[in-house]
C-alpha cells in the first residue's frame, strides 16, 4: 500500500479489518498515545489499492502522505 | 480552640488519578462505601476531564471522623496515581509529608522532570500495578490492585467491609466479577505486605 | 473516486474525539469531501448544534457558529436571509433535530429554506448519555426506557425523512447509511446533491444518516456498524422527495 | 431644512428608529401590545434590500437573529413578555457568542398571559437576568416616542460596538400613545464586523463562534472577559435629573411612570415644593454613582421610587444608595395605572410638614 | 430501628427524596449534569403506579408539569440552566395560574451551553426573574446530599401548601459528589386539592385556572394576593449560622460554595481567628432580617460574600444590611472551583490585623 | 338530531365574545353538544388556548384550564397522563397548534396521546390582528404578508390533518368546515367520533374546522362563510386517518 | 316556529336568513343592546322547523325556552 | 416659582369616549394631528376596553404650548361623551369648571342617577349628535359632528389645518369620504356657532 497509515489517529475499531477485501490488515500489538491497539498492514502484497480501508475508518488513518501533510 | 486542636482527629484526603479507562471512579467510589459501611464519614467527589469520552478524570474521597464540610481538597494527604500526566498534574499538590502510590508500570521517573524537586519531602511508594494486574490475569483491575496496596498501609476497614462495598457496586449483573476484583485486591494488599515485611526483616 | 486516500483539505488535523466505531467521525469526512469537490469552502457557513457532534468546528475548517439545542435551522435560516450568497449546512443529532428542534426544524423545511441539513440519527441522544429520542426504534432500551420504549408510553419512533418528503418547500429529503464501502459512497453523491440543489436555490435539502453509536447501544464496534443494516428496515435508505 | 415631524406611537418610533440605526433584518413572532412594528418592518424592510421574516415562535426568532448576526447583519427583533421568556435562553447565548442585536421589550401586565396595559413587571428579568449564566445586556427605558426613535437607532451602534445585544425595554402606555416625532437623521456609526463576522473562510483562517468551554479555566476567562465588557458599558450610562439644590424629597421613576412622575414633580414644583426629578435612561447599567452622588450632594431625605410593578427597580436603588436617605417604594401592581394626581398626593403624603414646609 | 444509610449523588438525593414528598408524575428533558433524575425516576415511577416521560424539550416538559398539577398531582421537573431559561415562560404561567409544582435546577456555568461544571450563576435569574411580570417561588439551596432529600421532599408539601412552584437551586458539586444519605421517612403532609383542582364538573360548578385578565383592576388584584403569598413563604425562611460572639468578619455563602466556606471558616476557627458563617437555606425569601440582625447584634464589621458566579447574592446581602458593615464581595467566575485553602487565605487577607489580632 | 333547538347544557349562557359571524362560537355550540350527547361533562378537562378563543371558558360549562401560547397539547398530556380516566380535549387555533405549537402538537401525536384537538383553522392570527399563520393561503395578504404571501419568503401552507394522517399514533385525523348545514352535521359527527375514540383509549384524534374571521378576512360575515368554500380547495375536507 | 328568538345573543350576521330554506327570516329594524339589527321572523307560518336556523347561528339563538331556562 | 405661575400656559386635556364604533379613537387621533400641525405639543392615549372586540374605548388627547410629560390625567378640562356608560365613568372626573359635550341622542338625563350632584360645577352642553349626523346623511360620523363643535368652542384651529389632518388621517384609499368628513365637521361647527349667536342675540 502507497499510503501512510496515521497509527495516532487509529482508535483499534476494527472496521478496516472488517471490510477490506484482500484481508491485508490486522491489529499489531502496539499502542498509540490514545491507548488503541494499532491497525497494522499484515500482508501489504495483497493489497489492490480498493480504498476501501479509507471509506470505512471512521478516523481518517489511511491517506496519501501529501494529502495530510498539505 | 486549644480543646480542638487536642483531639487528633482521623482524616483521610485521597485523590485518585488516571486515563478514563483505568476505574479511578470506580476505586474512589467503592473506598467511599467501604469507609461508610465502616463507619467514617465520607465523600466522594468525581471529576470529569474537558473530554466527553475517554481523556483523564480524578476523583477525591475523603474519610473522616468529623463531619466532613468541603468534599474538595487543594493539599490531600494521599495520592493514587495511575499514569504519567495524573502525576505531573498532582504531586505538586501533595501535603508535605503526605504520601503517593504511583503506578510505575505508566510512570517513569526518566520521563519527569525535576523529580527532586517535585517530590522533595513527599513520600513515594512505586508500584507496578499493570504488571501485579496482568500477573492474576486481570489487566483492568490495577485499579483494585491499588486499593489493596493502599488499604494495607492505611488499614481503613477489614475485607469483609470491602466485600460488602465491592458486593454493592457491581451490582446483581456483574456480581461473578466479584472474585475477581477480590483476587486483584489481595494482590495489592499482599505485596504491600510481603514489601514491609521485607523491610522489617532487612 | 479521486478522493480515496486524500486527507480532505477543509478537514482540520485534529483528532475526533468521538469514541471508537462512531459514525460521526466518518460523516465529518464525508461533509469535507464534498465541501472539497464542489470548491464551496470559502462560501461555506456551518451550524454546530449540541450533541455528540457540538466540536463539529474542530474538526471542519469552515466558518461555523453554535446554535443552541435544537435551533440549527432556525439559525441557518437567519444566516441564509440574511446572505444568500453563502452555502449554508447544519449538523445535528436526531435529538436536536427531531425531539426539542422539531418544530424549527419542520418550519424550515416548510418554508423551503435553501440549506442542507445533515441529520446523524443513531436513535437516541449520544451526548447526554443514551436516552430514548424519537427515533428510538420500539423496543429499544434506553436510560430513560429501562424496560424498552413501549409506544404506548414513549409513542412511535418518528420518520422524519419521509414526513419531510410531503413537504412542498423540500427538495430533497433522503436517508442514507454508512455502514458498508457501498453506501458511504452513494451516501456521499446524496449529500453531494443536496449542495449542488442547494447553490441552485431549489429549497429545502435534508439527508439523514443512519449512524452506528456504539457506546450507548452497548455494543463493540463492528457490531454496532452492522445493526445498522436492522435499522434500515425501520428506517428504510432511499430518497423520498427530489425535485430533480 | 427643518426635519420632518410626523404624530406616531411609540411602537412606530422605535420601528422609524431601527430603520434609521440601519437595520437590515428583521426576525419576530407577533404579540400584543407591540404588532405595529413587525407590521411596520414587514413593509419597510424588503424595499430597502432588508429581511423580514414572521418566524413560527420566539424561540425561533430569536435565533434567526442569532444566524442573521453571526453573519455580520444589523439585526432585531420585538416581542412582549411571554414572548421575551421564551427568549431567554436565546439572549444567553447571544452574550455568550458575543453577538451584537437589538431587542425589543414592550412589557405586558404578568404573570403568565396577564393583560395587555403598561407594566414594568420584567424589570428585574431585564436588568438582573436576561438569560441562565450570568449574562447581561444593555437595557433602556425610553419614555418619549422621540427618546424611542433615538435609543432604537443608537441601539445598533452599541451593539455592535459591544458586540452585545442591546434591550429597548417599553411599555404599553408608551408603546400605544401618540405624540410628534421629529424624524432627524442621526448620526449612527457603522462599525466594521470584518474582524469577526462569519462571511466564508476566504483568505483567511475559518472562525468559530461557540460558547461551550468544557476546560473549567477556559470558560472563568470567558466570563472575565464578558464581566470586563459589561463594566465597560458604563460609558453608556445615561440618565435625567431635575434637582437644582434644596429639594428633600427625590422622585425616581423610569420609562411611562417616569412621565407621570414629572408631571407630579413639575406640579409640585410649581406650587413650591421642593421636590427633584431622578430617572435613569440605562437600567443596565443602573447609574448608581450619579444617583448617590445627587442624594449626597444635595442631603436629599427622602428617596421614593415609582413603579408599575410589584417593587423591582426599587432595589437598584437601595444599592445605589446604601443606606443614605430614606427610601420609600410605591409600587402599583400592573396594571392599575395611577394617574399624576395620584402621585402628588403620594409625594404629598411623604412630605413630613415639619421637614418640608410649603414655601 | 436505625434508617437505612447509602451511599449517593446530590441529584439521586433529590430524586429519593422527590419520592419520600409523594411525587406522582415526574415529566423532563435530559440535561447534563443532571440526567441521574429522569433516570432515576424511569425506573421507580412507573412500579409505583407513578408517570415517568420524557418530554421532547423542556418547553412542553414544564406544560405537561403543568397539567398534571391543574389535576391535583404531586408533580416534578428537573433541568439545569439551558432548559431552566426555555421553561420560564412555564414558570411565570405555573405561578400565575397557582399551580404547585417543584423544579430542580443544577446549575451549569453559563452562559450559553457554557460547561458542566459547578456554578451559581443563575442566582438572580431564579430569585429575581423566574419568568415574566413579577412572579416569584420558593427557591431551597441543599448543601448536601441530606438537605437535598430532605428539602426536596418538603417542597412538595410546602408547593401545595402555597399553591405555587417551588426550586431546588443546586450545582454540580454536590450533584455529582456522593456522601451518605440517611434515609429516614420524613413527616410530609398530604394538602388536598379537592377546592381547587380539575377533576370534572361533579356535584359542583366547573371551575376555571386562567392567568389572562384584561380588566386592569382585576388583575392588580390578582398581583396583589399573589404578591401577599410571597410574604406569607417568609415563614419557610431557613439559613445556617456560626458565630457565637466576638465574630468580627462574617462569611456568607450558599449551596456547594457555602461547604467550601464553611471548611474554611472551620479551620480558621480552629486556629483562633473570630470568623462567622451565614448561609441562606432559602435563597428566596431571603432570610434578610436574620443576617441583619446578627450582623447588627454582633457588631460584625466586614461580611464576606463568597459565590461561584460574577456576583449576584451579594446584592441580597447589601439589600439586607442597608450600609451596616463593610461589605466584600468575592466572586468566582464559572467555573473554576476554589479550594477551601484559597478562601483561608482569602478570608485571612480580608483580616486587618490590627482589627483581627491572632489568638 | 334530537339536539336542534336545544340550548347545550354545557354551554353556559354567557355572551359570545366573537366578531359577527365567526365560526369560533358555532364550534363551540357543536363542541357542547358532543359533550351534552355522550353525557361526560362532569369528567371533561378542556384546555384553553391563546388565540381569539382564550375565554373559552367563560362559554363552555366544564373544567378548564388555559395554557401558555401553542403548549396546549403538552398541557393535555400532562393531565391525561395523570388522569387517564378524564376526557381531555384541546381547543386551538391554527397559530396555536401549527406556529409555535408544531413541535408539541406533532410530539403528541407521535406519542399517541389520548386526547382530542380541535383545531379551528383560520388561516391566519386572529386575535393578534391578522398575520400570516403556518395555514395561510399563498397569495393571500395579511398585516405581515402586505403584499400577499410568497412561498419563497413565507413558505408554504401547512396542510395538519394530512401530515397527521401519516402518525402511527394517530387514531383519527380529520379536517371539517361548518359554512352549511350539512357540513355543520357532519363536523358534529366526527367530534363525536374522536371523543369516542378518546374513550376507548385509541390514540391521538385531531379535528381541524375550517373556520371563517370575517373580521381579518376583511369580509361581511356571509362572504366569510362562502369562502370556506374557496378554503376547501387548498384544504380538502375529509378523513385522513380512522383507525375504525 | 315554536322556538324562542334570544335577541340579545344576535349578532347580525345574516347567516341564518343566508340558509333558512323557507325564506323565513329578515332582519327587523330593532336593535339589541349589543347595537346589532335582530332577525325576526316575518312569515313564521312558512317555517318548516327544519333547523337550519339553528344549525347555522353562531350565536345559539334559536332554541326551544325550556332548554334554555334550565 | 411666582414665575412659573404668572405665565398662563395653555393646555388643553379633552377625553372621548364612546362605543368601539363610535370613532372615539379617529376623533381623538385627528385632533391631536390637527394640534401637532397647528404647532401644540400633543399627545394622544388611546385605552381599549377589556373586550376584544366592541366594548367601550376612550383615549385621552393633550394639546398644550408647553412640554407635555404625562399622557394621562385624571380631571380633564374637556370631555366629549358619546354614550352612557362614558357619562358615568368620565363625568365624576371632569375638573371644576370643565366643560363636557354629550350626544343627547344616546344620554338620557332621566336615565342618570343623582344628575344634578354628579354635574354640579360642570358645564355639560348637550348635542344630538346622531341626529346631526343622521341629518346629513352620514350616521357614523357622529365624531366628526362632535368635533366641529368642540372647535367652534375652543377655536383650536383652522378648518384649512383640520383638512390637513385628515387627509393625512384617511390615506390614499379612504381619500374619497375627505367631504363627507368634512361636512360632518361643519356640521357641528355650525350648529354650534348658530347656538353661540342664539344666545347672544336673546
Ligand atoms: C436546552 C437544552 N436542553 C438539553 C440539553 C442537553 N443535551 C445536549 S445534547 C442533547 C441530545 C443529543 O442527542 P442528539 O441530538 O441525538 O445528538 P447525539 O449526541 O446523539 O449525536 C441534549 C438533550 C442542552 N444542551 N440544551
Ligand atoms: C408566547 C406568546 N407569543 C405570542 C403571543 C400572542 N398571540 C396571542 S394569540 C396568537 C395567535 C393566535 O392565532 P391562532 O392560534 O390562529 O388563533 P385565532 O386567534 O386565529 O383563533 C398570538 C401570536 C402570546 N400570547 N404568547
Ligand atoms: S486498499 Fe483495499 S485491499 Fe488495500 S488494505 Fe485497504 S481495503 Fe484492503
Ligand atoms: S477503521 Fe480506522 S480507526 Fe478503526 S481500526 Fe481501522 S484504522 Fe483504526
Ligand atoms: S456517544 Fe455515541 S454518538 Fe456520541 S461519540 Fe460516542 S459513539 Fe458517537
Ligand atoms: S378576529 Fe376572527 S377569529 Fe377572532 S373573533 Fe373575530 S372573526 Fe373570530
Ligand atoms: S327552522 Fe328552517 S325554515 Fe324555520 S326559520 Fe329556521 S331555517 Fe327557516
Ligand atoms: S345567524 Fe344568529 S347571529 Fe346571525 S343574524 Fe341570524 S340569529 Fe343573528
Ligand atoms: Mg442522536
Ligand atoms: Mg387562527
Amino acid at each position: 500500500m502507497i499510503v501512510k497509515v496515521l497509527e495516532e489517529r487509529c482508535k483499534g475499531c476494527g472496521l478496516c479489518i472488517e471490510f477490506c477485501p484482500k484481508k491485508v490488515l490486522v491489529f499489531s500489538e502496539r499502542r498509540n498515545q490514545q491507548g488503541y491497539k494499532i491497525v497494522a498492514l499484515a500482508f501489504p502484497e495483497k493489497c489492490n489499492q480498493c480504498g476501501i480501508c479509507y471509506l470505512m475508518c471512521p478516523e481518517v488513518v489511511f491517506v496519501k502522505e501529501d494529502s495530510f501533510e498539505k | 480552640m486549644s480543646r480542638i486542636m487536642k483531639k487528633k482527629s482521623m482524616k483521610y484526603e485521597i485523590i485518585f488519578s488516571g486515563f478514563g479507562g483505568q476505574g479511578v471512579l470506580f476505586v474512589g467510589n467503592l473506598i467511599a462505601l467501604a469507609g461508610m459501611y465502616q463507619g467514617f464519614n465520607v465523600s466522594f467527589l468525581p471529576v470529569y476531564g474537558p473530554e466527553m469520552r475517554g481523556g483523564t478524570c480524578h476523583c477525591t474521597v475523603l474519610l473522616s471522623d468529623k463531619e466532613i464540610a468541603s468534599p474538595l481538597v487543594y493539599e490531600p494527604g494521599y495520592l493514587v496515581i495511575f499514569n504519567l500526566p495524573s502525576f505531573l498534574k498532582f504531586i505538586p499538590r501533595l501535603k508535605r509529608g503526605g504520601l503517593a502510590l504511583v503506578n510505575k508500570d505508566l510512570v517513569k521517573v526518566e520521563e519527569i522532570e525535576h523529580y527532586e524537586t517535585l517530590c522533595a519531602n513527599k513520600k513515594i511508594l512505586w508500584l507496578p500495578l499493570n504488571t501485579w494486574a496482568e500477573a492474576i490475569g486481570m489487566p483492568l483491575a490495577l485499579n483494585l490492585c491499588a486499593l489493596g496496596a493502599l488499604n494495607k498501609l492505611l488499614g481503613l476497614f477489614p475485607e469483609e467491609i470491602l466485600i460488602k462495598a465491592l458486593r454493592e457496586m457491581l451490582g446483581k449483573e456483574k456480581l461473578p466479577l466479584l472474585e475477581a476484583n477480590l483476587k486483584a485486591y489481595r494482590k495489592g494488599f499482599e505485596e504491600v505486605e510481603a514489601y514491609e515485611s521485607s523491610l522489617t526483616k532487612s | 473516486m479521486s478522493q480515496l486516500f486524500r486527507f480532505p483539505q477543509s478537514l482540520k488535523k485534529t483528532l475526533f474525539h468521538y469514541c471508537p466505531g462512531c459514525h460521526h467521525s466518518l460523516i465529518h469526512r464525508l461533509l469535507c469531501e464534498v465541501i472539497d469537490e464542489l470548491g464551496i469552502r470559502e462560501k461555506t457557513v456551518g451550524i454546530a448544534s449540541i450533541g455528540c457532534s457540538c466540536f463539529l468546528y474542530f474538526y471542519i475548517d469552515v466558518d461555523i457558529v453554535e446554535a443552541p439545542h435544537g435551533r440549527a435551522c432556525s439559525a441557518a435560516t437567519g444566516i441564509k436571509r440574511a446572505r444568500p450568497d453563502l452555502l449554508v449546512f447544519t449538523y445535528q443529532g436526531d435529538g436536536d433535530f427531531a425531539a426539542i428542534g422539531l418544530g424549527d426544524s419542520l418550519h424550515s423545511a416548510s418554508r423551503g429554506e435553501k440549506f442542507t441539513v445533515l441529520m446523524i440519527n443513531n436513535t437516541l441522544y449520544g451526548m447526554t448519555g443514551g436516552q430514548v429520542s424519537p427515533t428510538t426504534p420500539l423496543c429499544q432500551k434506553t436510560t430513560t426506557t429501562p424496560l424498552g420504549r413501549d409506544p404506548q408510553v414513549h409513542g412511535y419512533p418518528m420518520k422524519i425523512a419521509e414526513m419531510l418528503g410531503n413537504f412542498e418547500g423540500v427538495a430533497l429529503s433522503a436517508r442514507v447509511a454508512v455502514n458498508n464501502p457501498k453506501r458511504v459512497l452513494s451516501a456521499k453523491e446524496v449529500l453531494k446533491k443536496a449542495f449542488l440543489y442547494q447553490r441552485e436555490a431549489k429549497g429545502f435539502t435534508y439527508v439523514e444518516f443512519l449512524s452506528a453509536c456504539p457506546v450507548n447501544w452497548k455494543m463493540d464496534p463492528l457490531s454496532a456498524t452492522k445493526y445498522v443494516d436492522k435499522l434500515t428496515e425501520i428506517f428504510p435508505l432511499g430518497t423520498f422527495k427530489d425535485i430533480g | 431644512m427643518r426635519n420632518k415631524r410626523v404624530l406616531v406611537k411609540g411602537v412606530e418610533a422605535v420601528a422609524l428608529g431601527a430603520l434609521e440605526g440601519g437595520c437590515e433584518c428583521y426576525f419576530g413572532y407577533p404579540i400584543t401590545p407591540q404588532n405595529e412594528i413587525p407590521e411596520i418592518m414587514s413593509v419597510e424592510l424588503p424595499p430597502r434590500g432588508g429581511v423580514f421574516l414572521q418566524a413560527e415562535s420566539e424561540t425561533s426568532a430569536i435565533n434567526m437573529v442569532l444566524g442573521a448576526s453571526a453573519v455580520g447583519t444589523r439585526v432585531m427583533t420585538s416581542s412582549s413578555s411571554p414572548g421575551i421568556s421564551l427568549m431567554s435562553e436565546g439572549f444567553s447565548y447571544l452574550i455568550a457568542l458575543e453577538l451584537p442585536c437589538v431587542i425589543v421589550n414592550v412589557m405586558r401586565g404578568g404573570p403568565g398571559l396577564g393583560g395587555i396595559e403598561a407594566s414594568q413587571g420584567d424589570y428585574f428579568q431585564a436588568v438582573k437576568a436576561p438569560g441562565h449564566g450570568d449574562g447581561k445586556f444593555l437595557v433602556f427605558a425610553p419614555y418619549s416616542c422621540q427618546e424611542a426613535y433615538e435609543l432604537t437607532a443608537k441601539a445598533f451602534e452599541l451593539a455592535d460596538k459591544y458586540r452585545n445585544p442591546v434591550m429597548i425595554l417599553s411599555d404599553a402606555i408608551l408603546g400605544q400613545m401618540k405624540e410628534p416625532l421629529e424624524l432627524k437623521p442621526l448620526k449612527i456609526k457603522k462599525i466594521s464586523k470584518e474582524g469577526w463576522a462569519l462571511t466564508g473562510a476566504k483568505n483567511r483562517p475559518a472562525r468559530v463562534i461557540r460558547s461551550l468551554f468544557l476546560d473549567s479555566a477556559e470558560l472563568a476567562k470567558r466570563n472575565l472577559t464578558l464581566l470586563r465588557k459589561y463594566q465597560k458599558m458604563e460609558r453608556e450610562i445615561r440618565f435625567e435629573k431635575m434637582a437644582e439644590g434644596g429639594e428633600k424629597v427625590l422622585v425616581v421613576a423610569f420609562g411611562s411612570m417616569a412621565r407621570i412622575c414629572k408631571e407630579a414633580v413639575l406640579n409640585l414644583r410649581a406650587k413650591g415644593y421642593e421636590v427633584g426629578f431622578f430617572r435613569p435612561i440605562t437600567l443596565f447599567p443602573y447609574p448608581k454613582k450619579a444617583l448617590a452622588e445627587l442624594v449626597s450632594s444635595q442631603k436629599i431625605k427622602k428617596i421614593i421610587v415609582f413603579e408599575l410593578n410589584c417593587g423591582q427597580m426599587v432595589e437598584d436603588v437601595a444599592l445605589s444608595l446604601k443606606g443614605m436617605g430614606k427610601l420609600i417604594s410605591k409600587s402599583y401592581p400592573p396594571s392599575v395605572i395611577p394617574f399624576p394626581e395620584d402621585l402628588e398626593r403620594e409625594i404629598k403624603k411623604c412630605l413630613n410638614s415639619s421637614d418640608f414646609p410649603r414655601v
